[in-house]
């Protein structure tokens, strides 16, 4: 997390309405007896789809599920608000009508406009988004964003992949190509290459994040093409999940543990961990302390993880995706180290260069890498 | 084994059964319900309460095809309620449809809520690809008995309708409320019992989509297929058989996107999705004509109300 | 007197009834859910018009649903039954956000008013297409503007997604942004855009133009009786044409109003079911657009509720879109009530 | 068929109420087994409603009826069926998109669940060789001709072995010849006892020819019946329409030009299923001239009627009208002044919902003082105009603000009228007009549109009502099978040629 704390410590230095913005929380007038009379932190938070999606959405019910534990936090939610002014009102209304302290909108789309819009409203509640796109000084200050490298995962679910295929072709249901999901891609697919040069991934875009039949055919038609290990992204990979495992093929989760969906053939998995990232800002809060700007962070600050390996997974492979964890784990992993092309020939870093996990340059990916069979195009 | 471009069509030949399955059995629903002369836009709340449905009594009993049986009676119990309000006087069939719409998935995402995470037991499959040795071509030969049962329907949906009391007197309510009356012809018990039998097997198709293909219950499980059921039936020219054609159209049409990226074919995958729908309009601009009625449509149907 | 006393009181009195009794299903209904149906409405009104927040929470959301209702209320004078409203709103905005970036440099009141024609062009355009398959080649209404919205759709995420993307869109992809500068703020005192404004002014030129126009009568003939029109020597055919395309206009001026107002560029979000919603808004209020516009408000009311609903039962999300479906089944069925009490009354009083 | 004779009904003191209006009171009804029973009466005399009662359609509210010496309640047509009580109807009750075989087979009282269709048109086939007249029984009920589908209904009623028959006005669609043979075999099969025959009818030459005993209603009472034998036809219409009633005579007046009006050429129009049902038909009206087209219904007069009125399109040939092209748009027929009277004037020229006021108004509310610059439609003078309409033509009841679907048949009849003769008027399609009327609402019509010819109106007049057009036609044209197949004179008119170019027999 080196880099992010420092980014943070920087904000920290710079955002002084950030700093404040939590510490008056204890005596705004229109929350009334809310901080001080119950004792207990109102958070909210807000979910694009249904709560228990087995996918995006659930992910974070749980980490929400987790931070509703604590005694001292009120926790509550709302499912299936669409990223239009909806979501502007369902924040405040949550405000106004809960006296929600803290929002956690964990949409993508809610960000902008949404959030940028409502947050000088309430430059005291705190909101913080999912999607680590909080830009220093056009931002509103009362406004934080955390993101997970799950590409991390995704690296050493490829490893896995590439190891336990036999054809050497991997399959990939996507929902649209954008930079997300297309990191998602590419870092399989080197995971996969880093032990298996000639490995391939074919991947769909299916156009949405919620598509079941397509997503079913999408897996059945790369199946089709011989693809014998394949993951997804998607708002809920239990299709894909369910229908690899009747195809007879491997798949690697994402978003949950999907195991128990697929218990011969799920080898591993990229998961969140958002409760840890809730609980720490939790923590956070009740003690006090600034809320960071940004906190992002991969395998090693335990924002994400990797599933249990499926007891088919041979050791060899074992041992070469922990390996790549461990380096994860120390730090020193560089997953954009040149040279790297992609896949229509065109050389996109150059031998030599290194892009690190937080490089802002690899959000804004439009490419994909040599050895994936797919177009960005739509 | 190598199959390239010839997966495209593999691919197509399996999403027709695969995707066409529901299709089938909604069109086959709304067919009946049509021939007696009511519209049901609501097969899509019926449909996604059938899936509903049956996932929950899969998941409870053990056994997908009592999963089946209940998603079909829960079909019945919906269709019923559209017909029973519709056969008040000036109670209009299509906006009754509609507002069944959101009453049946609105009481099935309700329902439904404890259902999204548990896996319930899925509806066995039957391999009828064994003779090739062509892994895609099992698997896209690999199919649910719900599809054959929908083949049987289909046949002794068109053959009752054609041959037996019951299906004479659908066809007689469907062609004219005043000749049915005169022939003592309970109009509305007519109506509500075909509407509902449209309901049963319109729940039976959700059925599908929860326990075997993508096997699922989900919100978004549903895209629209309850309501493709009455385009469906005009292009079938409310004939059972021509709605097995068509659905088996409408679900190759559906497989042609993905397949196509499959194969590398990666330009304008919106467009090739949409492409059962582009397809269903042309078709019916191309066959409906001013100048003169459809072949086979029920002539109540053509009534304003 | 005692009859137009009665032809006012009668909908009023079967609307009033309806709603009571959907109120009763419902609250059995979330009873038998295991919520005491008593606070779950008292959670609602608070959500829907307890406070002036809420107000504005219930006013923000009717606003477009004014404006699709429209797509439905219009050509249901003609009879025709069109569930397009979706696709008017996509294409709309589609259209509105593509010309708004065709001149960067114009002033904002210029901008403003090319997307509001925009959007109403592609809106209308795209709802005349069900009117003309409809009169020119018999194809049922119902279906094409169903079929068209799946279409539109497609066309909007492709256009976004290809030609018209903005590449910092990263990874939400959309049109480039129309400007600040050219964004509809919000009406003075409130923190409500002006669609709502929009959405009002339409509904009552909608219904003066049906109820107090020479072309309006005519409509009323063509919905009426085709036949009879026909007679009259009415071109029902451009009737058809001009209402569908003042439907369509209607909801894509919702959708250049989210552009405009909302998002600052067209993308999938667009998709929002408000033209679904509209047809439930239109059949309620008999296709009447002045009763368009406390439906909607009042399905606005119910929309907003959700929140609350689910935050302080935890009654699913699912839970208004019952409510929405007893109201809806209960005042269709009511239809059949009207004229009943006036027959009563006649039979009593002779 | 030959187990005994038909049973004798009787109905006794029958009234029967609607609310306030009493249809029936104290009605006597006798028909006698094997006899063939005419019932006359003007519209609204209470024919109906009694065979209805008879039917179990009404349960009236006194009276019994006696079926041989034993009263019986019947509850439904499907119970007066058991009785061997079965009704032909008006409006054909045959599903047309299916077969005549279907169609019989499922008025059968009992279906079985499965159908044996082998063994079922076995059956008929044997039944219909004991019948008079026969019918293909594998054609679709849709591409039968009129007569044919009156045989099927009556061997609809034969096959179900009912004994009693009741028809009300079976002929009303058919050629005299074609009354005439079913009427006939009919009349043979009561004087073989194999059936009772009830006929609901207002066409006395029918009566004459082929009843035994006649029973006359008159508002809803029992005015007297009697062996047809003993009374002439002017006894009978007496006993129908009181005697306070008689046709005024029409006064025309005779122009010495024939300016032609309207001019139809080499028409060609196709129905609703694509069939060409008018093949080039040749028509010139001239200035103050009533033509009137007679033909058997079905032979493409409706659809003649629908291109004029610009319901339907023709699929090749001119229409011209004062020497220039004529399209029906509403421009075009505001200029020429060509006003349309079609048949069932609620169905196709009113809007039902509607209200009088606004009926009475489609032909101009588009101007002034209705439409306020053109635009803006004024409710107050679209109800000023409607007191004046309402008051000439003695529309009932006299409230413009109510739903015109509410007015009794006569009353749209007469608003309608109102309304298309209200101004002046060039040319005047009619069909049907006096369908359904009663007889001083009749009288009053044709006056109306002899008066327009007078005026020098030409008149397209078509009816199904041979009597209605030689009263009223200066020149009689008939329709046969979409073409014009013969003319003559009114004045020169042969009933019996003009029946056999209406059945197409032209030798």
């Amino acid at each position: 997390m080196s880099e992010s704390r420092k980014l943070t410590r920087r904000q920290v230095l710079q955002g002084t309405a950030a700093a404040g913005a939590l510490g008056m929380l204890g005596n705004v007038e229109w929350i009334g007896q809310a901080w001080g009379a119950s004792d207990k932190v109102k958070m909210g938070f807000i979910f694009v789809g249904p709560r228990d999606d087995y996918g995006y959405n659930q992910a974070h019910f749980e980490g929400k599920a987790a931070v509703a534990k604590l005694d001292w936090v009120k926790a509550f939610d709302e499912e299936k608000v669409p990223e239009t002014i909806e979501v502007q009102k369902t924040m405040e209304s949550m405000v106004k009508l809960d006296g929600a302290q803290v929002l956690f909108p964990t949409s993508f789309g809610y960000f902008d406009p949404h959030i940028i819009k409502v947050a000088p409203l309430f430059p005291n509640i705190q909101f913080l988004h999912c999607g680590g796109l909080y830009q220093e000084g056009k931002h509103p200050k009362n406004v934080g964003s955390y993101f997970g490298f799950i590409d991390e995962s995704q690296y050493i679910a490829g490893i896995v992949a590439g190891g336990m295929s036999k054809s050497g072709k991997l399959g990939f249901v996507a929902a649209k190509p954008i930079p997300q999901v297309l990191r998602n891609i590419n870092n399989y697919t080197l995971g996969a290459r880093s032990i298996r040069p000639n490995c391939t991934t074919n991947v769909i875009f299916t156009g949405d994040w919620s598509l079941p039949v397509r997503e079913a055919e999408a897996t059945n038609s790369l199946v089709d093409q011989g693809i014998d290990v394949i993951t997804c992204h998607v708002d809920s990979p239990k299709v894909v999940i369910t229908t690899a495992e009747k195809r007879g093929i491997y798949c690697t989760g994402y978003h949950c543990n999907q195991s128990k969906l697929a218990p011969k053939g799920y080898l591993t998995g990229a998961e969140w961990n958002w409760a840890k990232v809730y609980m720490d800002y939790a923590d956070m809060i009740r003690k006090g302390q600034t809320v960071p700007h940004l906190v992002r962070g991969g395998l090693k600050e335990g924002i994400v993880k990797v599933s249990d390996y499926n007891q088919v997974v041979t050791d060899a492979v074992r041992k070469q995706a922990d390996a790549a964890k461990d380096k994860f784990m120390g730090g020193g992993m560089v997953v954009y180290k040149g040279p790297i092309k992609d896949n229509a020939g065109r050389v996109v870093i150059a031998a030599g260069k290194e892009h690190v996990q937080t490089d802002i340059w690899l959000e804004s990916m439009d490419w994909l890498v040599e050895g994936v069979i797919g177009s960005t195009k739509s | 084994m190598e199959v390239g471009w010839w997966g495209v069509l593999i691919a197509v030949l399996g999403g027709a059964i695969r995707i066409g399955t529901p299709f089938l059995f909604v069109s086959l629903g709304e067919c009946l319900t049509e021939k007696s002369g009511r519209i049901n836009l609501g097969l899509e709340g019926t449909l996604v309460m059938g899936a509903m449905t049956g996932y929950a009594v899969s998941l409870h009993s053990g056994s997908p095809w009592l999963g089946v049986l209940c998603a079909g009676l829960a079909g019945m119990v919906l269709g019923a309620l559209h017909s029973w309000i519709c056969s008040f006087q000036r109670v209009n069939d299509i906006a009754v449809g509609i507002a069944m719409m959101l009453f049946g998935t609105g009481l099935a995402f309700f329902l439904g809520k404890p259902y999204i995470q548990p896996s319930a037991p899925r509806l066995p499959s039957i391999d009828l690809g064994a003779w090739s040795d062509i892994p895609q071509l099992q698997a896209a030969l690999q199919i649910n008995a719900l599809f054959l049962v929908g083949i049987v329907v289909a046949v002794v949906l068109g053959w009752m309708l054609k041959n037996t009391a019951w299906g004479l007197k659908v066809r007689v309510v469907g062609e004219s409320a005043d000749a049915a009356r005169a022939l003592g012809l309970p109009v509305d018990r007519i109506r509500i019992l075909s509407t509902a039998q449209g309901g049963f097997l319109a729940g039976i198709g959700g059925s599908y989509l929860s326990l075997y293909y993508p096997f699922n219950w989900s919100e978004g499980l549903s895209s629209g297929q309850g309501l493709m059921a009455v385009a469906l039936v005009i292009f079938a020219r409310w004939q059972p058989i021509g709605c097995l054609w068509v659905s088996l159209l409408w679900g190759g049409a559906a497989a042609l996107g993905p397949s196509l990226q499959s194969v590398g074919v990666t330009g304008g995958y919106y467009i090739f999705n949409a492409i059962p729908y582009i397809m269903t309009l042309a078709m019916m601009i191309i066959t409906c004509s001013p100048k003169r009625t459809l072949v086979g449509v029920p002539r109540e149907l053509t009534v304003t109300r | 007197m005692p009859q137009t006393l009665n032809k006012a009181l009668e909908p009023f009195l079967i609307i009033v009834g309806s709603l009571t009794v959907s109120m009763v299903l419902f609250g059995i209904f979330v009873a038998s859910a295991g919520a005491d149906p008593f606070e779950v409405y008292q959670t609602m009104y608070r959500a829907a018009f307890g406070t002036s927040f809420s107000w504005q929470n219930t006013l923000v959301r009717a606003a477009p649903l004014m404006l699709t209702a429209l797509c439905t209320a219009l050509p249901g004078y003609l009879g025709l039954i069109i569930i397009g409203g979706e696709g008017a709103v996509v294409m709309g905005g589609l259209f509105a956000a593509i010309v708004a970036l065709t001149m960067p440099t114009a002033p904002p009141i210029v901008v403003l008013t090319t997307m509001a024609l925009a959007g109403m062009i592609a809106g209308g355009v795209w709802l005349m297409i069900g009117g003309a398959l409809r009169h020119y080649r018999a194809v049922n209404e119902t279906i094409s503007s169903l079929l068209l919205n799946y279409i539109a759709i497609a066309l909007l995420n492709h256009l976004v997604t290809s030609t018209f993307r903005d590449p910092e869109s990263l990874n939400h992809p959309s049109t480039h942004h129309i400007g600040e500068a050219n964004m509809i703020g919000v009406i003075p005192g409130t923190d409500l855009h002006w669609g709502l404004v929009f959405g009002i002014v339409a509904c009552v030129i909608a219904w003066f133009l049906m109820h107090h126009t020479v072309f309006g009568f005519a409509s009323q003939i063509a919905g009426g009786n085709v036949r009879a029109a026909q007679v009259a020597g009415l071109p029902v055919g451009r009737l058809i044409l001009i209402i569908c395309c003042a439907a369509g206009a209607a909801g894509g001026l919702a959708g250049m109003l989210e552009v405009a107002a909302i998002h600052g560029r067209a993308n999938d979000t667009l998709n929002a079911n408000y033209g679904y919603a509209g047809i439930l808004v239109a059949f309620v209020a008999r296709n009447n657009p002045l009763a368009i516009i406390p439906v909607a408000v009042l399905l606005g009311g119910i929309r907003a509720s959700s929140g609350l609903l689910q935050r302080t039962h935890e009654l699913p999300d699912a839970t208004v879109l019952v409510m929405q479906g007893i109201i809806f089944l209960v005042i269709l069925f009511s239809e059949t009530l009207y004229g009943r009490f006036s027959r009563l009354q006649k039979q009593g009083a002779s | 068929m030959t187990d005994g004779a038909p049973p004798d009904l009787q109905a006794l003191g029958i009234t029967k109420r609607f609310g306030p209006l009493v249809a029936l009171k104290d009605v006597n009804f006798h028909l006698r087994s094997g006899q063939f029973h005419a019932l006359l009466g003007e519209n609204g005399a209470g024919k109906s409603t009694l065979v209805k009662c008879i039917m179990g359609y009404y349960h009236p509210d006194e009276g019994k009826i006696v079926l041989d010496q034993q009263a019986v309640t019947i509850h439904s047509p499907r119970d007066a069926q058991t009785f061997g009580i079965g009704m032909v109807y008006q409006q054909f009750t045959l599903i047309p998109n299916m077969t005549v075989l279907e169609n019989l087979v499922i008025s059968k009282a009992k279906l079985d669940p499965v159908i044996n269709w082998q063994q079922e048109e076995h059956q008929l086939t044997q039944f219909m060789d004991t019948m008079p007249f026969k019918v293909s029984l594998s054609t679709r009920v849709s591409s039968l001709a009129a007569g044919e589908k009156q045989k099927v209904e009556i061997l609809k009623q034969l096959a179900l072995r009912n004994r009693i028959l009741i028809l009300d006005e079976p002929t009303s669609v058919l050629t005299p010849q074609e009354a005439d043979e079913v009427l006939g075999h009919l009349r043979a099969m009561t004087l073989a006892k194999q059936v009772s025959v009830l006929i609901i009818t207002h066409k006395l030459r029918e009566v004459a020819a082929f009843a035994d005993e006649v029973t006359v209603l008159r508002k809803g009472q029992f005015v007297g019946s009697g062996n047809v034998s003993g009374l002439n036809v002017s006894q009978m219409a007496e006993m129908m329409v009181g005697s306070e009633v008689t046709a005024k005579p029409k006064q025309r007046t005779v122009l010495s030009k024939k300016v032609p009006k309207l001019v139809l050429q080499d028409i060609r129009v196709k129905d609703d299923i694509g069939v060409e049902v008018v093949r080039g038909l040749h028509l010139t009206i001239h200035e103050g001239e009533i033509v009137g087209v007679a033909g058997v219904s079905g032979n493409g007069q409706r659809e003649l009627v629908e291109i004029l009125s610009g319901q339907r399109q023709t699929t090749s040939g001119t229409i011209h009208v004062q020497d220039q092209p004529f399209q029906p748009t509403r421009e075009q027929i505001m200029r020429h002044k060509i006003f349309c009277l079609p048949e069932e004037p609620l169905q196709n020229t009113c809007v039902g919902r509607m209200t009088v006021a606004e009926n009475l108004a489609f032909r101009n509310f588009d101007r002034e003082p209705h439409a306020v610059g053109g635009w803006l439609i004024s409710r107050p003078a679209l109800r000023r105009s409607a007191f004046g309409l309402i008051e000439r033509y003695n529309i009932k009841p006299p409230y413009p603000d109510t739903p015109i679907q509410s007015l009794s048949g006569g009353n749209i009849q007469r608003a309608v009228l109102a309304r298309e003769l209200s101004a002046e008027v060039e040319i005047l399609i009619i069909a049907n007009p006096c369908f359904g009327l009663d007889f001083l609402a009749m009288e009053e019509i044709r006056l109306q549109i002899v008066a327009a010819r007078n005026r020098g109106t030409a008149v397209l007049l078509v009816s199904e009502d041979l009597d209605e057009i030689l009263e009223l036609s200066d020149r009689t044209v008939v329709m046969f099978n979409g073409q014009l197949v013969y003319e003559t004179t009114s004045s020169g008119a042969d009933l019996a040629i003009i029946g056999r170019h209406m059945t197409g027999h032209t030798t």
